[in-house]
């Protein structure tokens, strides 16, 4: 059994329980040890791309060189999280200064410079489970249900430093739904802002954002939406004035491997 | 025009202003255009020619979602996004210029909103 | 003793700006065996020559050195006036003050400390050159081209027309390339095939032209004026010779479905087919991808009903062989693909086309019949939406950092055709510049906005979002209005930005010839000579060597034709001296030099070889081939006794200047 | 920390460019006007290959501080494979170096092509920096070639 230090992020512990515990109870099934570093801190949610930003990164470094002690790969599961810890990780990498300055604040043993790799559980589907090895395991196939995989502009964005997948062209969600058994849903709004945090202050930009994705789903025949973030899950429920069933990808990957009830959507 | 305001905000965003072409493609492919009073391209074209206090002022700072829609697919390799950043940083960082008030935050919030949404914010507004 | 002339040349302020060029003469006139240093304004023109010219006479100079720009640009110059006041014009050295000195140094000391040194390394060289004789090697008269669009047609219609014989290597199975698939030309209107099939023909025709359809280069070897070349002919499963193209087995053939590259994938074609009507050589050729009998080995319709028994299932690839004095490059373009860039939509709708598609479906020829059909449910598009510099004038990783130079003008055909044959159809172009320099190019540019009412924003497209009501949203800047714009559209057109076709990178290995970064074949000078390549006998056509339009293309083929003409009338050309010789006495017969040589220059012989004490004996050693050897020196390291040695940059040659720079 | 940057050392540098590619490439980049420093000499040979390794260590022998040698990329050599055996030669040449005690950073080999102008000046920039931190080349100098 392969073991990954596991990195949930704040909103998992709350809001987001599904997400997480779905995340959990999946990679058990497909024997994938997740391991929670001891204390870890929050990513911050968003990540500051200002060069002259060392405090806000350090908390995303520390949780890299918590797996990096270990020797092990990180998995986050939140797309906002993912974000935040990878383009720290691209940046300390190619940034020397920034790379020295934070090292400097850190005082670690050994100074972190982007050794982790990180991936999102997604791609540790794709990339050490293996989608095949996945749809295998599936016992409650999601047979004819048309899933529209949103993405939002965190998973992809900027593509330098996430190389997840092709920013505009991305296929990593819709093979994964072909895994779980269902029909994936090709919208070209996949890709884009909901809307985001902004929701806080601005609910009508939010909302127009979150409706233009769902309106866009909806009109290529998605019966539901599944995405990786907390915050685009709430923004496509709460905001948009078009209605469709809005779901963690990790619920449906539960629902196909027999581990949680099935859905009524 | 002050010089050093703009020498900070090209030096914390890192971004080479003179690379843009003037395609647009920023302002065409930015979700929060409407909301914004000046664009992408203008933030760009606005850092180049040194007038950051207008920018600084101006409340489509707030605007920006973060999306980096227009980052990656600026074909010149930009980063207006980064601009924006920095430029808003360069305001929030002015004493007593925070954006938001935590005072303020308990009448925004619902039963569901994840605590995401105000981390996010706090990091983008307060200093 | 060496009298050597040093030359120190202002190239007006190009050197004399940043390097004291005074000081360089006076300081290079004190070295050893120099008996004259002087300066002056323009050393390459006819009087800064006439000076060279007269110290040599006067000063009866027996080496020269001349400080002025690379030997790349005027090397020949300065020999060839050396070789005319009677100085062997190999005695003669350039040292680079301008390129490499005066052009990157700004600090007037320190560059002109350079300039003296090298010099000063020139000197020293100079002092070991000694008077070389150029051989002669034979010009075969027969020239290779290499693609058969546009560009490779008018080139070896112009070589045939001298009374040379002309080969065209094509790699699909008809010639004409893209603009066969042109519907029409601007700023003419034209109609491409019009003007281009009488040429196919013609060509075909031709009693001085071969045409390898289907065939590809599969090596070249040898040099100038005797190129060895194989050509691989690949298996069509039709002989070519017996062929009709009656057009029987395309009609009768049961695998209809296969994409048809010709019309960009827009309809269907059959396993046996012929590109088009006015394809030239005009026979079948069987897909083996698709086709049941070489696949699964049933089937056999296409030989039954072929009259003339032209089909042949167990055909090979063949290869053949030929010698040429001159290849002229032709390999063309295409547009990028554009799965990087699908904000635009191009992989979810297929109303999303590119620009060549939109040839394609304005085409009599093409899968509408020449009306304008959306590609998704075949009704007529009432709004489309153009997208200028998809891919191009990118820093990015996904496009192209040039300007692919001819899409604002298709595009304003484009428009314009639209808006003429359907008036009730807006047009909109999104543009960042529109580039128009040309003959009645901006004309036509405003005939479209002016006469044809289409609408120019200047802006970029930033997402295209396909809906399920057939309609496509377009969001878009109006950088002028300062808006975002939505556009409901019915079509979406992509100008692609063109690349060089992918067979040029392996080819310019094969010819070794240099490319830029972005796979352009490099001319021998930007400027002076544009068709010609680096390498000698390799000419270059059309837009393999960068983006150019029809026009452009076929004076670029004519130019290069006329080129590899002047190659081809002469009976033999000037060799290159500076080639390797070995010393026999002190070559031991190793084999070492021979293993390293890629041209196969050296040989072994068996000398007779006289003895200190009188007796003679037989060796063995390396004798070099001076009409094959092309001066590379890889044998004069291989070599370890020092025996092997090159002219012109011979061990003590280099290493003189080696000591003279580290003095 | 302690880093000596040797800012004010000059190093001597010799650079050996074929022909057709990187002397072209030399071209390019004076044609285009970019900038590197006055330290590099620059040799033009026919092809890569035809550097001799005794060239190289004469040249160290002579004071240089620094050698390079520039070439076609692999596979677009003028003459077909001369860079391939220049490849090899060099490889050998370094760990001999290495031997020597001669510092790695003081010899190098890059590919150039006639279009990369910017890359020929930017790989003189940074070469001539790394050797300048290097300080002096000692190991290998003939005292007799000293200037008093």
């Amino acid at each position: 059994m392969e073991t990954f230090t596991y990195y949930p992020g704040c909103t998992l512990r709350t809001k987001a329980k599904d997400l997480d515990t779905y995340a959990r109870k999946s990679a058990e099934c497909l024997g994938i040890n997740l391991e929670e570093p001891a204390d870890w801190q929050c990513c911050g949610g968003a990540y500051t791309t200002a060069k002259d930003e060392i405090a806000t990164k350090l908390s995303a470094v520390r949780t890299l060189n918590s797996a990096k002690e270990l020797n092990r790969p990180l998995i986050t599961v939140c797309s906002a999280c993912h974000n935040v810890i990878k383009q720290t990780n691209y940046d300390i990498s190619n940034d020397e200064e920034m790379a020295a300055k934070v090292n400097n604040y850190l005082k670690l043993p050994e100074p972190y410079n982007g050794e982790t790799t990180v991936y999102h559980y997604l791609e540790m589907l794709r990339d050490v489970v293996g989608f095949d090895t996945l749809a295998q395991k599936v016992v409650n196939p999601l047979k004819g249900k048309k899933i529209a995989a949103y993405y939002g502009c965190l998973l992809l964005r900027p593509s330098k430093a996430l190389a997840m997948d092709d920013p505009e062209n991305p296929t990593i969600m819709e093979d994964f739904i072909k895994a779980i058994g269902g029909t994936p849903v090709i919208y070209a709004q996949r890709n884009e802002c909901c809307g985001g945090y902004i929701t806080l202050e601005d609910k009508a930009q939010a909302s127009k954002r979150s409706s233009a994705v769902v309106r866009s789903a909806k009109d290529q025949g998605a019966d539901m939406i599944i995405t990786a973030c907390p915050l685009c899950l709430y923004n496509l429920k709460k905001n948009s004035d078009t209605e469709l069933p809005v779901y963690y990808f990790t619920e449906l990957l539960a629902e196909a491997l027999g581990l949680k009830e099935v859905q009524n959507g | 025009m002050d010089k050093n305001l703009k020498e900070q905000v090209l030096r914390s965003s890192g971004v080479n202003v003179l690379k843009c072409m003037r395609c647009g493609k920023c302002s065409g492919t930015c979700p929060s255009y409407d909301e914004m009073e000046y664009h992408p391209h203008q933030f760009v074209y606005m850092v180049e020619r040194g007038d950051i206090e207008t920018l600084m002022h101006s409340k489509s700072i707030y605007k920006c979602l973060t999306c980096f829609a227009c980052v990656d697919r600026c074909p010149r390799n930009v980063e207006p996004a980064k601009v924006v950043e920095a430029v808003r940083l360069a305001a929030v960082r002015q004493q007593g210029n925070n954006h938001m008030n935590p005072n303020q935050i308990p009448e925004m919030l619902d039963d569901d909103l994840p605590q995401q949404a105000i981390v996010t914010a706090f990091r983008k507004y307060i200093k | 003793m060496k009298r050597i002339g040093v030359f120190v040349c202002h190239c007006g302020t190009n050197i004399a700006a940043t390097v004291d060029v005074k000081a360089v003469a006076e300081a290079l006139g004190h070295e050893p065996g120099v008996v004259i240093s002087q300066d002056y304004q323009y050393m390459c023109s006819e009087s800064g020559q006439n000076l060279v010219k007269n110290a040599i006479k006067e000063h009866n100079l027996t080496g020269v050195v001349v400080c002025s720009c690379s030997p790349r640009m005027h090397e020949n110059t300065f020999r060839k006036a050396a070789a005319s006041a009677g100085l062997n014009p190999y005695l003669v050295e350039i040292a680079n003050i301008r390129e490499q000195c005066s052009w990157i140094h700004k600090d007037i000391a320190s560059a002109t400390e350079k300039a003296i040194i090298l010099g000063k390394a020139a000197v020293a060289k100079v002092h070991l050159n000694s008077p070389l004789t150029a051989g002669e090697s034979p010009v075969v008269k027969r020239a290779l081209v290499i693609g058969g669009g546009i560009a490779g047609i008018q080139t070896a219609l112009d070589i045939a027309e001298a009374g040379f014989d002309v080969d065209i290597v094509e790699k699909n199975p008809t010639i004409g390339g893209k603009m066969a698939q042109i519907d029409k030309t601007f700023p003419t209107l034209d109609c491409a095939a019009c003007i281009l099939t009488p040429k196919m023909v013609e060509a075909s025709q031709n009693e001085h032209i071969t045409i390898h359809s289907f065939s590809e280069v599969a090596d070249v070897k040898g040099f100038v004026g005797n190129f060895t070349v194989k050509i691989k002919k690949k298996a069509r499963f039709v002989d070519e010779t017996k062929c009709t193209g009656c057009g029987l087995c395309t009609e009768k053939c049961p695998m209809k479905k296969v994409p048809n590259e010709f019309n960009m994938g827009l309809d269907n074609r059959t396993a046996i087919y012929i590109p088009f009507a006015q394809a030239v050589p005009k026979v079948a050729t069987i897909d083996p991808n698709y086709c049941m009998m070489l696949q699964k080995g049933k089937c056999g319709i296409c030989s039954s009903v072929c009259s003339v028994g032209a089909i042949d299932y167990k055909q090979e690839d063949k290869i053949i062989e030929q010698q040429y004095g001159a290849i002229i490059v032709a390999t063309g373009f295409n547009p990028i693909k554009l799965d990087k860039y699908d904000e635009f939509a191009y992989n979810q709708c297929p109303d999303v086309v590119t620009s060549l598609e939109l040839e394609r479906l304005m085409n009599a020829a093409g899968p509408n019949g020449g009306t304008l059909l959306r590609p998704s449910d075949k009704t007529h598009p009432h709004k489309i939406v153009f997208v200028q510099c998809v891919g191009s004038r990118c820093d990015d990783s996904k496009g192209k950092p040039y300007c692919s130079k001819i899409c604002c003008m298709y595009t304003a055909k484009h428009a314009m055709l639209i808006r003429e044959k359907y008036p009730d159809t807006d047009v909109y172009v999104f543009y960042i510049d529109v580039r128009t320099p040309g003959k009645n190019f901006d004309e036509f540019y405003r005939r479209a906005v002016e006469q044809y009412n289409v609408h120019y924003i200047k802006g970029m497209v930033g997402k295209v979002t396909p809906r399920s009501d057939g309609k496509i949203d377009v969001q878009a800047s109006d950088l002028l209005a300062n808006e975002q714009l939505h556009i409901d559209a019915d079509m979406v057109v992509l100008a692609a930005a063109i690349e060089p076709d992918k067979t040029a990178r392996p080819l310019a290995t094969m010819l070794t010839t240099q490319m830029d970064t972005n796979d352009f074949f490099t001319e021998a000078h930007p400027k002076l000579r544009p068709v010609e390549s680096a390498t000698a006998g390799i000419f270059l056509s059309g837009a393999c060597q960068g983006p150019k339009d029809i026009p452009e293309t076929v004076a670029q083929a004519s130019a290069a034709a006329a080129k590899a003409i002047g190659l081809l009338v002469k009976n033999s050309i000037t060799c290159n001296p500076c080639v390797a010789h070995s010393d026999e006495l002190m070559c031991n017969g190793c084999s070492s030099c021979e293993k390293v040589c890629p041209y196969g220059a050296i040989t072994y012989i068996d000398k007779e070889f006289r003895m200190p004490d009188r007796t003679t004996a037989i060796r063995r050693v390396a004798s070099v081939n001076p009409a094959v050897c092309q001066g590379c020196g890889a044998c004069t390291v291989a070599c370890p006794s020092g025996a092997m040695d090159l002219n012109g940059f011979s061990n003590s040659q280099i290493m003189s200047e080696v000591d003279a720079i580290c003095k | 920390m302690q880093v000596n940057d040797n800012k004010d050392f000059q190093p001597l540098i010799v650079a050996f460019c074929c022909n057709w590619c990187s002397y072209a490439g030399a071209d390019l980049s004076g044609t285009n006007r970019l900038n590197y420093p006055t330290n590099v000499k620059i040799i033009r040979v026919p092809c890569s290959c035809r550097v001799n390794p005794m060239f190289i260590l004469r040249a160290f022998q002579r004071g240089a501080d620094g050698v390079i040698l520039c070439g076609c990329h692999p596979g677009d050599c003028h003459y077909t494979s001369g860079n391939y055996f220049t490849r090899r030669r060099m490889t050998l040449l370094f760990s001999m170096l290495d031997f020597l005690g001669i510092e790695r950073d003081r010899t190098r080999v890059e590919w150039v092509s006639a279009a990369e102008g910017a890359k020929f000046a930017a790989t003189m920039n940074e070469f001539t920096e790394a050797v300048r931190k290097l300080g002096p080349n000692r190991r290998l100098e003939d005292l007799r070639c000293r200037k008093q």
